[in-house]
């Protein structure tokens, strides 16, 4: 049975459609490692920046009915750093790994670009949507049609690996957006970034929850605006998707197939179903598979494409 | 996620001139090892392992060390603060011969665990260490406990002369214990580990955390990804033995590694 | 103590700040009655628009965690027979009514307002923000400053009542839209409508749960987007916010309240708590008020204002 | 909101030209007069009776009359639909004597509350009425129970000629019966009222619904604002005599009023 998990995402073989997401665990190469022993088929990497970052004070994270919401705030290693730590870990493992990557310049997104390409990573992701360092940077680049172009545009000329965009599920239009990904040369889209953001307060206190005030949405409610985005790009481009958003069980992450995703992420479920959590979900998509009579995540059939 | 909770100060008591311990109205449900993350709301929020818990009440032992606990020294009875918790593993309940090492600020801990252990029968000795007088803790609560207490400072200045583990090196070369819990600097449980032969044991290590919930990947141990908000603070001598980084390096807040 | 959850809003006295949002449970006058009976202490008519509308095909509604998603697709008999409900309703009560109104031109709001002026509504509420009519109308006109400030300014020149217009959280700038209602004379604001939208996926049936594919979120899940919402648009307007947006428990309220609402609309929580939860969260905000020596509602302190 | 489920048909027998009885293997958990609302995704949701309903099975059973019962007319055994529920307000359980008045499709809920009803030791009566022996339903599941059943058909063509609420007048008027149960067409229920005297009765009332769990406002009833979706779709004596609709109009898809 194991075997029907098989797939392929951007030309490599993975034993799991299941993908570890940027800045879930995987801050150091131990983070890879409880991931793969547990299940996932791909890692990513923390969003690594050209500079170490610490990212906001606490508290940097907090629950509500439904999710978290969290305000990082980048914190990373920085590129050199980040990148011994993907080294470190293919030293051992075939597992592919993505290495995420935040700048707000294109001249930044190039430097970062060039170290990449002398990792032993084996895709590049631009993240293009961290919600949680508006303060820093305004409003994410991937509400920009044209930056979301212009910067992918820039890195797949010079990166030797394949290049997967990150979009923000914060626009009006996300069907522009993909597609200047697109266009650019983009290889793949990965969607979506946190929800948001939004606050919470506490009452006793009268302070806002998170010290940064705002906290990008992620976990089991922004489920519903995941399959949404990821339905409506499918139906608009022809890259493959990386689709995540709230994925928890088995069922969840089927819907994504359906809705267009090739490969599913799972970040904050760890938290509601432990680090066995991708075991848990390969598992459930297996289940699915034998009680509808599917032999291959291939036969999961899509939803009819959104006419446009 | 344990729901967020906002308390008032109950209790404040000065332990030495940098140490205090704060105690809560509030029934936390807590185990011996585990901690709470606890926020001010004015930036930053921070692990405090749990150095006593009754029904109704717990206590959180704190150095003044930085920005944060200068901060949470200024507060007053009766002032709020926030907490989450209790998070993390706990420490085995042994109920045979046991040592306990401890050094510093992470001495207290052993007040709660010591209370539990001696509940299901367990024969108690500690060893309390600090570097000298001022900083020596919990002198008191310990003496009203059935075990038997042995106090060191490096400098002399309280109970015998010399480090904890010099003095649990000799005791343990007694072969009198079956078990032995560490909780304390971490190359002062490295330097335990070198001579503490074939005993059982379990030690409460110390990562730079941040969510505590096991998803940011702050405090993950090389290299098998034990994350110690989750699996540990608390880990068995099985799976301190596989660690590469014990003793060696930990990180900072961006993920860097820094050496010890 | 029930004396002490009395409050004003936009001069009128109110008994409870809990009001019933536009399209929940309001269709006939019956459904106010059964919220005031309930303890809300001001309702709003569904949406009405020139024209009886049946609405999109069921599904209209699906749960997911958090939250539901709906897309009634703004059913109303007509705001002839809508503001015959409302008037039946003030021949026995004199609990405030707000009057919602859509349409999708100037033209159309003005004669919605006269329509309006001429009945016993106590207040004028435009829905600028319906994210469920999408095929038929399009981007929001909420999402356009322009034209959140056209149709504001237009009506409130011949509006005899109170403007409270009604804003979509599915923007990239709140801030400059509420600037807008609040400069184009508007006298109240209300947010957030719901958030997305979003999607479900029936995985047997491979088929979009809701027959209109995409609905609105509403409930617990969106109540961190509105608290932030509303506390950046609080920090940035001096009108009176009327919040909501997953309020369920007295606790929720209160947070809306600390963000800068003045009264607070209940909508999907009578799902959760019963058409008691009007009554159950006064309770709640008496015992909060009560155990943190608050006297009244006005004694509730804000949070310090966003520094813009 | 009860969880949404996707089930396939497991049976379905034609009891008339346009009523047919659908039966699913679910374990529903459903109360006599409680509903589902049914989709098959194809464009509309509407709700239905449960017509039987037992450890691991439920049945409904649907009159074709528009678009989205003619689409499920059209289903085979081993399709899918997807339902919700069960949901609503429930027949009151009593032991005594009682009285059953149904017309049409609305019949069949009667057949689970019989057997509910006799499992107290109810001492039944069914008064079966349709317009026509064309359109008389259940007959034969009926017959296998224990209860005293009256057949009528308005034009005479099976069972006593006259409404159901001619008969339900005559038997009533013998002084026989504690309580009274109807369902069918709104304006039968309004005669049955005028005619039943001091009796407690329950009423099983349909209003254009569509969220069914009480938000939409679709289903409110004059003027209470009784949902009757939830605090429905059975009614109590003292509920119904408050009703100012009741027989005189209900309200469309778009919430405007219909007379009947
Ligand atoms: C599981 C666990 C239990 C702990 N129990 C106690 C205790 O009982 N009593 C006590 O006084 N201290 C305890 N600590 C350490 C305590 O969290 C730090 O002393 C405190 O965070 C210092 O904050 P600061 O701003 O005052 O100092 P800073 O100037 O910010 O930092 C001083 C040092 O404290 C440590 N530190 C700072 N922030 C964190 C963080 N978020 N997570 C982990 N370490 C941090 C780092 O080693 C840092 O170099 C515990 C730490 C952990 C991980
Ligand atoms: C509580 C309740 C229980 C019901 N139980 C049964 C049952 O056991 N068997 C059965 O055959 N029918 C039952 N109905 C009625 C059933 O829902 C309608 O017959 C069905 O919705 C008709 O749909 P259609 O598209 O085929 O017809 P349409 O052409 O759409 O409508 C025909 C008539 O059906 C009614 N109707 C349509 N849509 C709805 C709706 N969403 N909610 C309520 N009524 C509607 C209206 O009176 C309408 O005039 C019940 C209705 C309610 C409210
Ligand atoms: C704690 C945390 C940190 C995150 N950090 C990053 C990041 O550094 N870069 C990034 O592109 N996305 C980051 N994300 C977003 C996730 O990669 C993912 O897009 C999002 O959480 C939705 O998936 P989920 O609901 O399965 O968690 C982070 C999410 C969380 C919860
Ligand atoms: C079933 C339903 C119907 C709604 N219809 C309308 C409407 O007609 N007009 C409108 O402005 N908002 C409408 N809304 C949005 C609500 O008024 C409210 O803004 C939103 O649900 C958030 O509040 P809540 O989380 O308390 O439900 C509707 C919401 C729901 C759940
Ligand atoms: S502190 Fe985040 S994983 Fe441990
Ligand atoms: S159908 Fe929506 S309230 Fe009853």
């Amino acid at each position: 049975m194991q075997k029907s998990l098989k797939t392929k995402f951007l030309g490599h073989t993975i034993n799991s459609p299941l993908v570890l997401p940027a800045g879930v665990i995987g801050m150091a190469f131990s983070g890879f490692n409880i991931s793969i022993e547990n299940g996932a088929g791909i890692v990513t990497s923390k969003s690594l920046t050209m500079k170490p970052r610490t990212g906001h004070r606490g508290p940097i994270i907090a629950e509500f009915e439904g999710g978290f919401l969290n305000c990082m705030g980048l914190c990373n290693p920085g590129i050199v750093d980040g990148l011994v730590e993907i080294d470190q870990f293919k030293k051992r493992s075939n597992i592919p790994v993505i290495a995420s990557v935040f700048a707000t310049s294109t001249k930044d997104f190039l430097k970062l670009t060039k170290h990449v390409n002398n990792s032993k990573a084996d895709f590049l992701e631009l993240n293009l949507s961290c919600p949680n360092v508006f303060d820093e940077f305004g409003i994410p680049l991937s509400a920009s049609h044209d930056e979301v172009y212009k910067i992918t545009k820039a890195v797949k000329q010079i990166s030797t690996l394949p290049v997967i965009t990150k979009l923000s599920p914060n626009v009006y239009d996300i069907v522009s957006i993909a597609k200047a990904a697109e266009s650019a040369g983009s290889d793949a889209l990965c969607m979506i970034n946190t929800v948001g953001p939004g606050m919470l307060i506490d009452t006793k206190m009268i302070k806002p929850v998170l010290f940064n005030k705002f906290g990008g949405l992620s976990g089991p409610c922004v489920k519903p605006i995941a399959l949404k985005l990821i339905y409506q790009t499918y139906s608009a481009v022809n890259i493959p998707i990386l689709g995540m958003g709230g994925v928890t069980y088995g069922e969840d992450a089927i819907g994504m197939l359906m809705a267009g995703a090739e490969v599913i992420g799972v970040g904050t479920a760890v938290h509601y179903r432990g680090i066995e959590v991708f075991n848990k979900i390969n598992s459930e998509i297996m289940e699915f598979m034998a009680e509808n009579g599917y032999a291959s995540l291939q036969e999961i059939p899509k939803l009819e494409k959104l006419k446009m | 996620m344990e729901k967020r909770i906002t308390l008032k100060i109950a209790k404040i008591v000065d332990e030495t001139r940098d140490i205090k311990t704060f105690t809560f109205n509030h029934s936390l449900g807590a185990k011996p090892g585990q901690f709470i993350m606890l926020t001010d709301f004015e930036g930053g929020e921070k692990p405090f392992s749990i150095s006593d818990c009754s029904k109704n009440e717990f206590s959180i032992t704190v150095k003044r060390i930085g920005d944060f606990t200068t901060r949470l020294f200024q507060k007053c009875v009766g002032d709020y603060v926030s907490i989450r918790g209790a998070y993390g593993s706990s420490f085995f309940v042994s109920n045979k011969k046991v040592l306990l090492v401890g050094g510093g600020y992470a001495v207290p801990t052993f007040n709660f665990l010591a209370k539990v252990l001696l509940e299901t029968g367990a024969d108690i000795t500690l060893i309390n260490g600090a570097c000298t007088r001022a900083e020596h803790v919990f002198d008191n609560s310990f003496k009203n406990l059935n075990i038997n207490v042995i106090n060191t400072t490096d400098d002399g200045t309280l109970g015998e002369a010399g480090t904890a583990v010099e003095i649990a090196q000799k005791i343990i070369a007694q072969g009198k214990f079956d078990f032995v819990y560490a909780s304390g600097p971490e190359l002062m449980m490295k330097a335990l580990q070198n001579v503490i032969g074939d005993l059982e044991y379990e030690f409460l290590f110390e990562r730079y955390m941040k969510c505590a919930v096991g998803i940011c990947g702050s405090c993950t141990m090389d290299p098998s990804g034990i994350r110690l908000c989750v699996e540990g603070p608390v880990l068995s001598k099985r799976k301190v033995e596989k660690l590469t980084e014990f003793g060696k390096y930990h990180r900072d807040a961006s993920g860097k590694r820094i050496k010890f």
